[in-house]
């Protein structure tokens, strides 16, 4: 559409009888239904940037979000989430490919390419469950009260506390339970089997720990779990319920409810929903995995 | 009884109102709608006329009556800041108040429906509407530069001789802690709050600036003229230290200390004779709303002088010696007293 | 019951097939480029945590680079993918203007949180204490930031 | 509590989609000939407010979902150092005060939420019943949209003794008393509105007047609270309780009460017993002064709100006779409100019949459907809007109806 149209009209467009933005009653709703999601969404992040000003310390984002489905122990920051960003990026485009499928209305291409955007959210809701999963169970050494505790990323506790020395973490590992110990010995020390680590005693594992492999952390600002889980959580919700709109959107097209219709818009207003969760997963991304 | 009295009296006057409304539209429609409605156009008018004259004179009366029971002058360097710029603004304020309310009703009544009288179409004025933004715009410049400027003054720093007590805020009372004779409030962490252990306010016992640290409840003594600042703090609830003599207030907010600071000018014996009430005492008034004692938040604040003060504090026992009776030196007798009240208790 | 509006509205997405897809294909990959680049500074930022030397403020301005990046990523999912770039003029401003009020918005609530932060750090001395990170070189203890705020959203 | 968030939440998303309905009917259905300055003012009061609602009610529901994380998954958002009746809370680092302001950012602007239209309701009746033009259409314009602006930027004005950071704080002073500017220009225009009218007073024309008054006192009352430094003495005292309720509940009610009065024959082809009116009228407008007015001494006195009981206090003990008195007074008019809901209802079945489709001589377009309406409003083509709905005694006729084509010896505004 070429500007010099639009203004030739500019003068008119405004007095009435139509749409002063060439543009469809819904589709103008859906506009502003995410301009008010923005502010939810926003409201979340800046909540959360006044909560972290707030504080002395904040985890490092490369130190908690380092682990990758398969790779073990193995240090890979950002690793994993750059995968779901870029899932969700090429979910958007196949999400593009359908809406303009639907507007040649060719429905063979809105369901091919619709087919594509659903596999993308679910797979994108499938890397959070396991990253959600990885956070809570994944337990970390952390010095509590003068003794090492195994914790979770969990709304009550934080793992990722600035590094504890070696002359601190030798005294409180004599106050250190034996459960403790052990898993201790297990994460630190992969290759020695489960029956061995069960024979030892607690002192002779205490020898056999050394405080430098430890990585044994303070606790951190509780704040940062409920954040994260509860952004990423509203977000994954919003992935969640644009999957739902597309699968119903999917379906209609297939029982032919637009052809007869004679178009396709329907599938553009859950084209802007679903870039728009793109959209803000960018923010989120920003937010805790990069600042 | 009378809830029921009340009721039925309701209940009564209700009907009234309601047949008489009901018969005066049919009175309306016999006598005609038309004449009916100018009749009643001139009552109403006439009767927003009447409640201008009586409003103001209520204004008035009301003023008089009640005037001498607002409080008074201020008993802070701070409160003669905020009484200035009060005064300010009610005198503008007042103005535009009498203004309009007088042109709002004279309007009404004067230009009331007439047969005789045409309305004049007058749909803008840009040069009368530019007046009117213009003029409250620099009204309240001076309004907005006289409070930012004195609003500075009062959350400025406060100055280096000042004395630092602590206030905390808890449903539904005052505790206060001073800092003592070294002048620094020691640590303290809500976690180790314990009524039990004698430890109310969680003071951290291996920090030695916690050794002096006089703790009591419900009761703060201030010295006359000599700058005060108060940290104040919530335990459970947000509350607020509202001190209406002094004009001050502040929020107590668990978790984030929040500080303000003044200089009382006048002792609580002064403010007796000055106010001519027996029973003065200064009060500390919880001001956000806490809980179901909220009403009930009182704290008493006593402005003495130096010597008075000092006399006051060197009998208090600091809560360290109280937590921990056995570091006391000085009486090792009173520390078997000491056990054997907790026994009691 | 129809929109009287509805038959107006002029579908304005003629743009041959051809340069529509070379569009798309431009913009995916820019995102792509751009998230990479953001990556790649989110490491070095760890890398300089890692390290002994005090850099705050590099880092303050890598972080300031990333949050450039992702406003431009922003840009283009909302003009290229959500179409806004389209649409008319007027339309763009009222879901723009808008958004401008954000600025106050972040403004006022991170100065606030930094305001917590000092009030805490004054008067609780024991937060002081257990929550500042020690002087001396351990990893990532450089996490504390200058009261601007760094343009987050 | 939870229930109460998750009400709140659903009241959110019905008012958010409500508001969506609003300003996309307003945008793009409108008639032909109906350009956005041909819009009545009330339409755009209510487009205001749909623009303050669909911005500032999601950031309510972020921070209930914070609320609702808080008390049941244990989160630490807003809690931070608590001891309750001796029992320790293991919450660290969050913040009370952040509540507060996810709140006041959406509490302010619903202040305005409940104001706006009964601005452009009032602005509409005033210039129906004084048989005059509304005075300085785009200043009202302009000043409406002006409060919607600031209304978004000085939340904080609610949170001054909070120790809020004082740099913020004197921001929000001067943001909050720029609020006063537009509000003049309203009181302003409306006055001059009646100037040199030819005024019927309907009791929507009393409620209007009513409303203008009250929106004087309440408004400039607010010019002490938004001052930082005033407010160090005023806040969460009876002054603000007299405050808030003249200019925002009674004031925004004496606009709904006008709107009803004035759009009843519309609404149910039948007129509301107008002598209950008057007395509805008198006997609120006398008694909301007679309450809200003695409360400023109250609050001056630094009485603190919500007390229920100040026997205990020597410094609040002042005012026993005063409070009784308003007790019993906001007693009657309180079952006066109930008269009115009665007027209503009655009404509807037995009140007068509307005779004529235009009863008030009004000339927008709600006036030129039948007295019973049917679905659609018009039967037949849509009318076609020529000209501003405010041509009251222009070229001696008394009224013009918008869907009237401009004549050709027509003086021009």
């Amino acid at each position: 559409m070429s500007t010099q149209a639009t203004t030739v009209h500019q003068t008119k467009w405004w007095s009435g009888g139509k749409s002063p933005f060439n543009m469809e009653y819904g589709k103008l709703m859906m506009w502003y239904f995410l301009m008010s999601d923005a502010f939810t969404f926003g409201a979340f992040l800046i909540s959360y940037g006044s909560i972290r000003f707030s504080q002395n310390f904040w985890p490092d984002p490369n130190v908690v979000f380092n682990a990758f489905p398969g790779a073990g122990h193995a240090n890979l920051p950002l690793a994993f989430v750059s995968v779901m960003t870029f899932i969700l990026i090429i979910s958007s485009v196949t999400m593009v490919l359908a809406v303009h499928a639907g507007h040649k209305g060719d429905k063979q291409g809105v369901i091919k390419w619709m087919i594509w955007t659903i596999i993308g959210g679910l797979a994108f809701l499938g890397c959070q469950a396991w990253e959600w999963h990885h956070l809570i169970t994944g337990e970390h050494a952390v010095l509590v009260d003068g003794k090492i505790e195994m914790i979770g990323q969990n709304m009550r506790g934080n793992p990722w506390g600035a590094v504890v020395n070696g002359p601190e973490v030798t005294a409180a590992l004599t106050n250190t339970s034996h459960e403790t110990l052990m898993s201790l010995m297990h994460s630190a020390n992969a290759s020695v089997s489960h029956e061995k680590i069960a024979a030892m005693s607690d002192a002779e594992l205490r020898a056999a720990l050394s405080t430098a492999e430890l990585h044994v952390r303070e606790k951190g600002p509780v704040a940062f779990g409920g954040y994260f889980y509860g952004i990423t959580g509203f977000h994954g919700f919003h992935v969640f319920s644009g999957v739902i709109i597309n699968i119903v959107m999917l379906i209609m097209t297939q029982k032919n409810v637009f052809q007869n219709k004679g178009h396709y818009l329907m599938i553009e207003k859950a084209g802007l929903y679903w870039h728009f969760v793109d959209l803000v997963w960018v923010f989120v991304f920003l937010c805790f995995y990069l600042i | 009884m009378q809830t029921f009295f009340i009721v039925a009296i309701l209940g009564l006057g209700f009907l009234i109102t309601f047949q008489i409304a009901k018969a005066s539209e049919y009175v309306a429609v016999l006598r005609g709608e038309e004449k009916a409605r100018k009749q009643t156009n001139k009552v109403n008018a006439f009767m927003l006329l009447a409640f201008l004259i009586i409003g103001m004179i209520g204004v008035y009366y009301c003023n008089e009556k009640l005037k001498g029971k607002i409080l008074g002058e201020p008993a802070s360097d701070h409160g003669i800041l905020v009484d200035r710029m009060l005064y300010i603004t009610i005198a503008l304020t007042g103005i535009v108040f009498v203004i309009t309310q007088i042109c709002l009703f004279w309007f009404a009544y004067k230009y009331q429906e007439s047969d005789k009288r045409k309305a004049y179409y007058y749909p803008h004025n840009n040069k009368l509407e530019l007046i009117w933004t213009v003029i409250p715009a620099i009204t309240l410049t001076v309004l907005v530069g006289f409070g930012i400027f004195y609003w500075y003054k009062i959350t400025g720093k406060a100055p280096e001789n000042a004395m630092i007590v602590e206030v905390t805020g808890k449903q539904f009372g005052w505790e206060f802690r001073y800092p003592g004779k070294d002048g620094v409030l020691g640590k303290k962490y809500f976690k180790n709050v314990s009524p039990e252990k004698n430890n109310p306010a969680g003071q951290l016992w291996e920090d030695k600036y916690n050794h002096d640290d006089v703790f009591m409840e419900q009761e703060m003594h201030l010295v006359v003229n000599k700058p005060v600042k108060l940290v104040i703090n919530a335990k459970d609830v947000i509350h607020d230290v509202g001190l209406a003599h002094f004009r001050m207030k502040m929020d107590a907010v668990p978790g984030t200390p929040t500080t303000m600071w003044f200089t009382p000018t006048f002792t609580t014996k002064q403010m007796i004779e000055k106010t001519g009430k027996p029973d003065f005492v200064y009060e500390i008034s919880c001001d956000q709303m806490c809980g179901k004692g909220h009403y009930s938040m009182r704290g008493v604040i006593v402005v003495e002088t130096q010597e008075e003060f000092d006399a006051w504090l060197a009998a208090k026992k600091p809560q360290y010696l109280v937590a921990n009776p056995d570091k006391d030196p000085a009486a090792v007798k009173t520390d078997t007293l000491n056990k054997v009240a907790a026994v009691i208790n | 019951m129809e929109h009287p509006a509805f038959e107006e509205v002029s579908f304005h997405h003629h743009t041959d097939d051809a340069e529509f897809k070379r569009r798309v294909k431009k913009t995916t990959i820019l995102l792509s480029v751009i998230t990479i680049i953001e990556l790649a500074i989110g490491l070095f930022i760890y890398t300089l945590h890692k390290s002994d030397v005090n850099r705050d403020f590099l880092i303050l301005g890598f972080k300031g680079l990333v949050c450039i990046l992702t406003l431009a990523k922003a840009y283009y999912i909302v003009s290229v993918f959500m179409h806004l770039g389209d649409e008319i003029r007027n339309m763009i401003m009222t879901i723009v203007v808008p958004l401008m009020l954000f600025i106050w918005f972040i403004f006022a609530f991170i100065y606030e949180g930094n305001s917590y932060k000092n009030l805490r750090n004054t008067y609780d001395l024991h937060f002081k204490e257990t929550t500042m990170p020690k002087k001396h070189g351990n990893a990532e203890t450089h996490e504390v930031k200058p009261a601007e705020k760094s343009g987050k959203e | 509590m939870d229930l109460w968030i998750v009400s709140m939440a659903l009241f959110v998303v019905s008012s958010l989609l409500g508001g969506l309905n609003y300003i996309s009917t307003i945008l793009n259905l409108r008639t032909k000939g109906m350009s956005m300055t041909r819009l009545p003012l009330t339409i755009w009061a209510m487009f205001f407010t749909a623009v303050l609602g669909v911005l500032s009610f999601p950031v309510l529901l972020s921070g209930l979902i914070l609320l609702l994380f808080d008390r049941n998954l244990g989160t630490s958002f807003y809690l931070s150092d608590i001891v309750v009746n001796g029992e320790i809370l293991p919450n660290e680092g969050g913040s009370a005060i952040l509540f507060q302001h996810l709140f006041w950012f959406l509490g302010h602007p619903e202040v305005y939420i409940i104001l706006l239209p009964a601005m452009g309701m009032v602005s509409e009746i005033l210039s129906v019943n004084s048989r005059k033009p509304i005075f300085g259409y785009m200043a009202m314009l302009g000043s409406l949209f002006a409060i919607t602006i600031l209304a978004f930027l000085v939340w904080a004005h609610h949170m001054f003794v909070t120790g809020l950071n004082p740099f913020l704080g004197s921001i929000f002073v001067l943001l909050t008393l720029l609020i006063a500017v537009p509000s003049a220009i309203k009181v302003f225009n409306w006055l001059t509105t009646l100037w040199r009218g030819n005024i019927r007073f309907t009791p929507a024309t009393l409620f209007a007047i009513g409303f203008v008054s009250l929106f004087i006192s309440g408004g400039l009352t607010g010019i002490f609270l938004g001052n930082s430094t005033i407010d160090i003495h005023l806040h969460d005292t009876m002054f603000v309780v007299a405050h808030f309720h003249i200019v925002m509940g009674v004031a925004s009610f004496f606009g709904m009460f006008a709107g009803v009065y004035h759009w009843f024959p519309k609404m149910f082809g039948r007129y509301l017993n107008s002598t209950l009116g008057y007395i509805h009228f008198w006997v609120t407008m006398i008694g909301s002064y007679l309450i809200f007015w003695p409360m400023h001494y109250q609050g001056l006195a630094g009485i603190p709100r919500r007390y229920l009981d100040k026997r205990g206090w020597v410094s609040f003990n002042d005012f026993p006779e005063l409070d009784k008195m308003i007790t019993i007074v906001s007693i009657i008019v309180f079952a006066m409100q109930l008269m009115f809901v009665f007027n209503f209802i009655y009404s509807i079945f037995k009140g007068r019949k509307v005779t004529s489709t235009n009863p008030w001589g009004a000339n927008t377009l709600e006036w030129t459907t039948p007295i019973r309406p049917g679905h659609g409003n018009w039967p037949g083509e849509i009318p076609e809007v020529h000209r501003w709905p405010y041509d009251y005694s222009k070229d001696g006729r008394e009224f013009i109806p918008q869907t009237e084509p401009i004549g050709e010896n027509e003086s021009k505004h």
